[in-house]
């Protein structure tokens, strides 16, 4: 009995676009969120899943590490999970996001993931540990 | 010489961002610095995507050009807001009125 | 370290679209099945999941189960297998697949899943419990 | 009267094929019993549309109608051939062809 998703993906590129057919299928059967929300979804759960493949590649010196993604819903509350095996990271020695309005805007071609994952999720925590990171992204109906 | 209309369409992320960049480096190979990127096929966009784009608008700056952008599409157009790309680029609402004021 | 790929989905039609982009991932990356053969895997693992959420509909009156698959390669074998909590059934007492030929074909509207799992799989297999049951389809680069 | 195109699209599947039976059922009780069914767009066929074929066809039939495909792409064409339907049913290469004979 379940309205849960959960996938085990090897960690690789060629699977970004089923997991957003996932994730929009889960939201639009099972949630309330609306269209501009649903796309919300897909962008942050984008964004932390290519961060977990990123770290995934360079942590593997054997081959591929897997990556999990856990959907479900706590009232109109959507949590999506994503847990890596790619050693883990600091969230807060991260640089912080660049400030798209500065001169100095169009030298950042990265550090962008993360911003656009707190501009969009109601709620951003990360759980980091020795073995990899956990990535925990709450949707409401409503943009933060 | 006048501007090169690129037309972008499909999901732009971590697995396309590569042949994307090849693509828009090549324009530039080619002696043509203004480009202007016609998002309105685009169907997703990531930070990956984005990078490519900033990227590619250095290098074009660098050869005294420029890229703009074409974008109505909501789900497009939040992502270049999020990012600050809609101020960062020359960003038009339609492919004639960017071609105008190249 | 893995090249496998394993979902747990609640039995809904909604899914299958997701199913058939990631299964199309997961051939398209890791496998040596050229695009006729990733046809007849999306072919039979949409007809081994239809049935599925067809036992799990039928079965629950609590509430939506789950159906999980699992993917992996050995050699140029690709193996899917569909898990259901449905109750299980007894292929073998299942009414012989129509002729195709026959004159009364056009009374079957039904009874055509497992006959083309059958026709483009160069291995099924079924394992059926109390619980539930298991299809296992393996796939070769070579039709059957 | 001629027979009534109807161009199908998408994937057919158990999610859609309610749809799908309701929309070839509207067609009939328009009064149509000759229905030509241009498969040429359809991304997937699984047993469940099928089965809305199947039935399609046998109501329609009893109106002294017939239903008839319209299909080239090979990945279509192989679910036809696997149960039958391409000798059960009228299927031509071209919908010119199929409205030829009609
Ligand atoms: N899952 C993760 N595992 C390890 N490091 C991570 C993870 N997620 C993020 N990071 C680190 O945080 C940095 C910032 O991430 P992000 O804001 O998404 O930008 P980008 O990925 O473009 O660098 C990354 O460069 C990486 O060093
Ligand atoms: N996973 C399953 N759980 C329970 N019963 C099943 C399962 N798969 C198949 N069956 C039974 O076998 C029958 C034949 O299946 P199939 O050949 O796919 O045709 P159809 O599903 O159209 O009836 C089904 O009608 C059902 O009774």
């Amino acid at each position: 009995m379940s309205d849960e998703v959960a996938i085990d993906l090897p960690a690789r590129v060629e699977y970004l676009n089923a997991v957003r057919s996932l994730l929009t299928a889960f939201a639009e059967s099972t949630t309330d969120l609306p269209p501009s929300r649903v796309d919300d979804l897909c962008l942050a759960v984008t964004e932390a899943y290519v961060n977990a493949i990123d770290a995934s590649r360079k942590h593997s010196e054997f081959g591929e590490l897997s990556i999990r993604m856990c959907c479900h819903r706590e009232g109109n509350a959507v949590i999506v999970e994503v847990t890596d095996h790619a050693g883990g990271f600091d969230p807060a020695a991260q640089t912080p996001p660049p400030d798209p309005t500065a001169p100095d805007r169009l030298q950042f071609e990265r550090g962008l993931g993360i911003p656009l994952m707190r501009a969009v999720a109601n709620v951003l925590e990360f759980e980091s540990t020795a073995d990899g990171s956990l990535v925990r992204l709450v949707l409401m109906p409503q943009r933060p | 010489e006048g501007a090169r209309v690129v037309t972008l369409s499909g999901e732009l992320d971590l697995a396309t961002a590569p042949e994307l960049r090849e693509r828009l480096h090549r324009v530039l190979a080619d002696g043509c610095p203004l480009i202007v990127l016609d998002l309105d096929e685009v169907g997703f966009l990531d930070s990956s995507a984005i990078g490519v784009l900033v990227g590619t608008r250095r290098r074009a700056r660098q050869a005294d050009g420029e890229v703009a952008l074409v974008c109505t599409a909501p789900r497009i157009l939040r992502v270049l807001e999020l990012t600050g790309l809609d101020r960062a680029f020359p960003t038009y609402p339609s492919l004639s009125e960017a071609l105008a004021v190249r």
